[in-house]
């Protein structure tokens, strides 16, 4: 090999290298397309799991709304405060306040056996379309149907249906709303993950009727209403609700309650 | 009185997936009676042994994977049945064991298994056969009874073996192509017996006429336009039987009836091409096995329309 | 050298059916197993190839014939080649951002792809080992791009059809797309023999 | 890099032959992978060279790093890479000339093979010299080590042999498919498939001692 | 003599007659209960506000609900009695409906009816207020007020009225005992219609399985203006009414349209009548005639009040034969299922049908084998099997894409398919969610 081969090699690797960087660099500027960096930065900022809980098409979309000013940072329900956040950052707005976390609850204990079945539903699995045949295959019109439309539209897999009734895993829920959003009979609520004492029933009928419908169902005695020394507990329109603002779980309404309607959990 | 709730429609129709795939385990007697009429006990074992296997195969699957068991539909039993009919009456045992596990697992279950699969099982069994043991695949044996025309048997083919393909032999008399007279795998030969089976498939209506009737139809007018003998060209070889049986698998042709009459016109002229000019003297499996593989896109592309929908545009 | 019609049809029968790139020489099955999702897309993906392997036969060609063999310096055919390509795929890139943007956001990460594509490396080195014209080599290109198109076209088609399949967890995704790619491959044999 | 978040030599081996095998893993390479196969010993041809264009470049990078313009970093990579396969060529050419007829085209193609460029830009150019090239020798042997399989499987029962070895007697009649295109697409899937379930399973197993354990 | 028809559509339990041999042969029997529940809510829009209180007593054709709203509609007391009860009581839907119980004292007396005596005579601004005043509404079982349907938003011209005879539904014979025996009351109601809104061009298209009626109206029919039978060849759904136009007049209502968009109003055979009722002599909307059918004793078709209990009705065809499973009401198409036999028929119930408990099993779901006879079917020209797996996969915005929303829920692709899918009802799941979405 002699000094003139390398010094070839050398000449015609450069120099097509040269060319071609002249060319692409020309190009460059000739097809430059501006693109709003903020974009890709928001998007990794969000949780990413194109559920579409805050009403777009999904986390790309989200992202390409809050940069445009469409939509707000804190519009992800399922990123919470950490994310809305990060967002505001990257955005360079303030951070909105933080908020107590919530988490979406069943409030209904009509599950097989409880609940008492006016017929037996044979159709497509669906809460809707069961609840829409001459009121749904459980006697209580309040109660969780149990057929899963809260299980297929959840995107976290937090949510199963255990013996015909809905079960939250809490650890998985992220307070998104869809399953809430879906539910026929608004048996799922998001409530404070500390409010651990509830009343699972949301029954509005006559007692007598209540009864006929179902095992666990509130008939609205007002004993809890009396058993509570923090006033805590409401009753109205047929269904007692305890504000978890005021409730100390004492757990007092718990005991008195004559249906057992009334549930403390342990506190996460 | 405690009662059901359900939308409509509350009746059915009589017909299930079983019944579909009963129907064409009848259709498909006719031909399995020939071959083991013609080819001797042989062919009885052949056909048994992939029917059992390709059963075995998808029960194992099932269970193996956690599924339901859906043996009990006859699909595998269909599928073993065709990959039988579609081996020489020479092969060993254990090509139709082979081929009836190929089908039914990688063809088949890993797709997802009954209605997932988007090539026909017995047929990418069969190409897989026909590549990997290529000899075993065409060696064929004239058959052992020729059925009686008047008196003269079909005789000219001298050896009891012959390695050449039946497609390579000229001037075989019409009648016995029809009867089976000639080598060639077990269910394909006797084309009166394929026959047969049509017929009853368009009685039951299982399948309709448009997909074999316009395969055929294309093979016989590719062929005269090249200057061969349609007669021939379409009572040789698989030609009717993948018409009938193979072509017209639901599964793996379009869905809908213009799509299937590109699929079928598609299939003829694969065929004649792969006859004329390829490198396999038949071309059946393949020309189907290429039509599958184009039948997603068909059905992609041709789209129905829509009630009302053409109004609207306009 | 000319062609007759006929010989360019023959030719073109032997790269789109006979030896395809993807089934019979396994050229290029890093996008076809990566970009095959969807139908649109991979004809996309498929058209960009098709487009980039026939200028990427002419450049490497005309580079290697009248750069490399006048300067002895054949032995640098792959990196000569590679830059060839590189530079080219970057050129497509920015032109289509800029002038055709519904193609480039189809396509969108899938056009730098290209240039780790080996199917183009291949095609310009195959046309080198072959010994083709200049009219040969561009054909090669464009006739195997179009091979692939076909390819990738169909495999599309299948995949979008086993979307709504239930296919065993362990073998969704790379497994399922090989074994379908496998059985596309058995189908293809068919057209063994057909030219030589 | 802190401290206590740098893998150790060991580690960065481990890691390239089994928890990111490119093959089994990442499923990078796929075009040698199905090509080079079609016996034991093409596959272990192919690993190794690929495994030298690895070492060498990731050397190579990693000793550039600091010196490369990040604007034309994958350039200039590439034609690293490039020199390495070069040699890798001639040198095959010259003392292996049965392998280098049956990878044939296959070795200049080194160049765009996934991995190397992924591994150049993933790790070559962050990391130390040893780091990279121990890194380069993980990843080559993985590589190595999933086309000798895949090798191994399609020699057995597409030809009955094993590295040339007649093992499976003159009885045995190969199944022609596994040493033709179809049959390394399907193998490749089906060996994919089965480490895919095989992890699965034993995930599953240490997910459930886990939880019994908690 | 030229059979009309659609593209598209099933042959449902062909083997068995459409499930019709037990009751086309028979006349329509009058049947009257002890008691009826009526609800005020059996037409498409507000339901109606109740004008008495328990302890009054009424009579037959006396307005016990008032209508609410312009596509309300007033509800008459279907027997002369004591209210006992006014309350709400859970009917078919979804929510429980306000319902007034009346004891009969089987009295039949009557309020004050008056008529215009004859349709030809009668003003042709009177006639839509009348029909409005007799609480009709579609009877065929879409419940639509037919005031409503007769008065088209200014714009719209209408060229022809259809006069739906075709019965496609299985088990259903009601409306063509209705045609068979009173036919001239069906014409009088077409003559009616058609001169309240002046359109020149009247058809009854019947499907040829009941060649008896189509003699029968052809008969009526002579010597009245502008009036026609027309012939469908027998299919499902050929009542349905994109179908009925498509098949009659050439035309297809646009995806999303109505028929007045083509210039065609479609009216049942059953809402004819009444409409000769309600014009002739004033009479409201009290009774119909249906068929109850299936597992009874004595399938028959009656005239009910309405308001009758299904348990009253069923018991008037000499009760259940074998334990019940399934009760629905109209076809078994698109019939709705009951929860028990204590609820009401409506005026849009045209049939009641009991299946046992073995017919009434559901078969289980198996996977799609893409035999295609699901598109065949769909006289909409959907892809059933696609679609369905769009629905449940929750990709809506595709399904909408590809047309779900002209899904008309005939139930074709359901019935026909041999894996037992559930392709209509998971459309019918998918619109519902699309609907409320909206």
């Amino acid at each position: 090999m002699n000094f003139t081969a390398i010094l070839y090699a050398a000449l015609a690797l450069g120099g097509l290298g040269v060319l071609f960087g002249a060319v692409l660099s020309f190009a460059d500027k000739k097809f430059a397309v501006p693109v709003d960096d903020r974009i890709p930065r928001v998007r990794e900022a969000l949780p990413g799991a194109n559920c579409g809980a805050c009403g777009y098409a999904g986390c790309d979309a989200l992202a390409a709304a809050i940069v445009s000013g469409d939509a707000r940072p804190d519009d992800c329900p399922v990123g919470g405060a950490k994310c809305a956040k990060a967002i505001s950052e990257i955005m360079g707005v303030e951070t909105p306040q933080e908020e107590e976390p919530l988490v979406a609850k069943v409030i209904c204990q009509g599950e097989v056996g409880v609940s008492k079945h006016r017929y037996d539903y044979d159709g497509f699995p669906s809460c809707q379309m069961a609840s829409s045949m001459a009121g749904g295959p459980k006697k209580c019109p309040y109660a969780c149907v149990g057929l899963g439309d809260c299980v297929q539209v959840c995107k976290f897999d937090a949510i199963k249906v255990v013996n015909g009734l809905a079960v939250v895993d809490e650890q998985k829920c992220t307070a998104c709303g869809l399953c809430a959003k879906v539910c026929p009979r608004h048996s799922i609520r998001l409530s404070p993950r500390s409010a651990t004492v509830m009343v699972h029933c949301q029954n509005r009928d006559s007692a007598r009727q209540a009864r006929e419908e179902c095992m666990k169902a509130c008939i609205a005695c007002r004993r809890c209403v009396k058993e509570c020394k923090y006033d805590a507990i409401t009753v109205d329109d047929g269904f007692a609700y305890i504000d978890p603002e005021k409730c100390t779980r004492c757990g007092a309404c718990v005991k008195v309650c004559p249906m057992g309607c009334i549930k403390m959990l342990e506190h996460h | 009185m405690r009662l059901r709730l359900s939308t409509g429609p509350h009746l059915h129709a009589t017909e299930t997936t079983r019944s579909l795939m009963q129907d064409v385990l009848i259709a498909l007697l006719p031909a399995a009676v020939a071959g083991i009429y013609l080819f001797g006990e042989r062919a009885a074992v052949l056909l048994a042994v992939s029917v059992a296997s390709a059963v075995l195969a998808e029960a194992a699957w099932q269970r193996l994977a956690g599924q339901p068991l859906q043996v009990r539909d006859l699909s595998a039993a269909v599928t073993g049945l065709l990959l039988g009919l579609n081996l020489p009456s020479s092969a060993p045992w254990w090509l139709a064991v082979v081929g009836s596990v190929f089908a039914i697992v990688v063809v088949k279950q890993l797709f997802g298994g009954i209605g997932h699969n988007f090539l026909n099982p017995a047929l990418a069994a069969r190409a897989v056969l026909l590549t990997s043991w290529p000899a075993r695949m065409t060696t064929f044996f004239l058959p052992e009874r020729l059925v009686e025309i008047g008196g003269a048997s079909a005789a000219q083919f001298g050896d009891a073996v012959t390695s050449a393909t039946p497609l390579a032999k000229g001037g075989t008399a019409i009648m016995d192509l029809l009867l089976g007279n000639v080598p060639g795998s077990i269910g394909e030969v006797c084309k009166v017996a394929i026959l047969l089976g049509f017929a009853y498939l368009l009685v039951r209506g299982t399948i309709g006429f448009h997909i074999p009737v316009l395969f055929v139809g294309t093979v016989a007018l590719m062929t005269w336009l090249l200057g061969g003998d349609p007669l021939v060209a379409v009572l040789s070889g698989g030609v009717l039987f993948g018409a009938v049986f193979m072509a017209t698998d639901y599964t793996t042709n379009p869905m809908l009836a213009r799509g299937q009459c590109v699929f079928a016109v598609g299939c003829g002229v694969i065929v004649t091409l792969i006859r004329q000019y390829g490198g396999y003297p038949e071309g059946v499996t393949y020309a189907i096995l290429l039509m599958n593989v184009l039948t997603p896109l068909l059905d992609k592309w041709m789209k129905r329309r829509v009630y009302g929908e053409v109004k609207q545009h306009a | 050298m000319t062609m007759s019609v006929s010989g360019v049809l023959l030719f073109m029968v032997s790269c789109v059916l006979v030896n395809n790139y993807i089934f019979s020489r396994f050229l290029g099955c890093c996008p076809f197993l990566g970009v095959s999702s969807k139908v649109e897309t991979a004809t996309g993906m498929g058209m960009a190839v098709m487009f980039v392997m026939g200028l990427a036969s002419l450049f490497t060609w005309l580079v290697y014939h009248y750069v490399l063999v006048p300067l002895q310096l054949t032995y640098l055919d792959t990196i000569a080649f590679i830059l060839v390509i590189a530079a080219l795929v970057q050129f497509v890139e920015m032109f289509m951002k800029k002038s055709m943007k519904a193609l480039y956001n189809a396509l969108g990460i899938y056009l730098p792809l290209i240039t780790t594509n080996c199917a183009v490396l291949g095609a310009a080195i195959l046309n080198i080992t072959e010994s083709y014209s200049l009219i040969e080599a561009v054909l090669n290109g464009v006739f195997s791009a179009a091979g692939f198109l076909l390819a990738i076209t169909l495999m599309a088609g299948v995949r979008e059809r086993l979307e709504s399949s239930n296919i065993p967890e362990s073998m969704k995704g790379f497994p399922i797309s090989l074994v379908t790619a496998g059985l596309l491959s058995i189908a293809f044999m068919g057209f063994a023999g057909l030219v030589k | 890099m802190p401290k206590a978040n740098k893998p150790s030599l060991r580690g960065v081996f481990l890691n390239g032959v089994f928890n990111e095998n490119p093959t089994f893993r990442l499923v990078l390479g796929v075009c040698p992978t199905l090509a080079s196969t079609t016996a034991a010993l093409n596959g272990v041809g192919m690993g190794l060279a690929a495994t030298f264009v690895l070492v060498g470049s990731n050397v190579v990078i990693s000793l550039l790093r600091k010196f490369i313009p990040d604007k034309v970093r994958i350039p200039a990579f590439v034609v690293v890479i490039c020199t390495f396969v070069t040699i890798v060529q001639m040198l095959m050419q010259a003392f292996l000339p049965p392998l280098y007829d049956a990878l044939g085209i296959f070795i200049p193609l080194i160049v765009v093979n996934c991995i190397i460029l992924a591994r150049a830009e993933a790790f070559a150019c962050k990391n130390g010299v040893l780091a990279s090239g121990m890194d380069g020798l993980g990843m080559g042997l993985g590589f190595t080590l999933a086309l000798t399989l895949i090798g191994s499987v399609r020699e057995l029962i597409g030809s009955g042999s094993l590295f040339g070895m007649n093992l499976l007697g003159a009885a045995y009649e190969p199944m022609l498919l596994l040493v033709l295109a179809p049959g390394a697409f399907i193998t490749f899937g089906l060996i994919l498939g089965g480490i895919n379930a095989i992890t699965a399973r034993s995930q599953k197993k240490k997910a459930a001692k886990g939880g019994a354990s908690a | 003599m030229k059979k009309h028809t659609f593209a598209g559509g099933i042959h449902p339990l062909h083997g068995q007659h459409e499930g019709k041999a037990a009751t086309r042969g028979k006349p329509v029997r009058e049947f009257v209960s002890d008691s009826v529940c009526i609800p005020m809510d059996m037409h498409l829009g507000a339901p109606s506000k109740p004008l008495v209180r328990k302890g009054d007593h009424v009579k037959i054709g006396q307005v016990i609900g008032e209508a609410v709203g312009p596509r309300g509609i007033p509800v008459h007391a279907s027997v002369s009695g004591l209210v006992t009860e006014v309350g709400l009581k859970q009917q078919l839907l979804s929510n429980a409906s306000m319902c007034v119980t009346i004891q009969n004292d089987f009295a039949d007396e009557w309020v004050e009816c008056k008529g215009f005596g004859n349709v030809e005579t009668a003003p042709a601004d009177k006639i839509v207020p009348a029909i409005l005043a007799a609480g009709i509404c579609g009877m065929g079982g879409a419940c639509f007020p037919t005031h409503a349907k007769l008065s088209p938003p200014s714009g719209k011209r209408i060229q022809t009225i259809l006069l739906n005879g075709a019965e496609c539904e299985t088990f259903l014979t009601s409306d063509h005992r209705l045609m068979l025996e009173t036919p001239g009351r069906v014409v009088d109601g077409l003559r009616a219609a058609m001169r309240a809104l002046g359109v020149g061009r009247g058809v009854i298209a019947i499907e040829d399985n009941k060649p008896d009626a189509i003699d029968a109206m052809q008969r009526a029919c002579r010597g009245r203006e502008g009036v026609e039978v027309a012939v469908l060849k027998t299919k499902y759904p050929q009542g349905g009414e994109k179908q009925l136009i498509q098949a009659v007049t050439g035309r297809e209502v646009p995806s999303g349209g109505l028929p007045m968009d083509v210039g065609v109003v479609v009216l049942n055979v059953g809402t004819a009548a009444a409409i000769a009722d309600a014009v002739v002599d004033g009479k409201p909307l009290i009774s119909r005639i249906t068929t109850v059918t299936g597992a009874v004793r004595e399938p028959s078709n009656l005239l009910l009040r309405i308001g009758t209990l299904f348990a009253d009705a069923v018991s008037g065809c000499g009760g259940y034969d074998g334990e019940p499973g399934k009760i629905f009401a109209g076809g078994s198409m698109t019939g709705v299922c009951a929860p028990d036999d204590s609820v009401s028929m409506t005026k849009a119930t045209n049939g009641i049908v009991v299946l046992t408990e073995k017919q009434a099993r559901s078969q289980t779901q198996l996977p799609c084998i893409r035999c295609g006879r699901c598109v065949d079917a769909c006289p909409a020209g959907l892809m059933p099997y696609r679609l369905m797996h769009l629905c449940v996969s929750g990709d809506l915005d595709q399904a909408v894409k590809e047309n779900v929303k002209d899904c008309i829920l005939c139930g074709s692709c359901s019935y026909i398919c041999p894996a037992k899918r559930w392709l209509a009802a998971s459309f019918k799941n998918a619109k519902e969610q699309l609907a409320r979405r909206s």
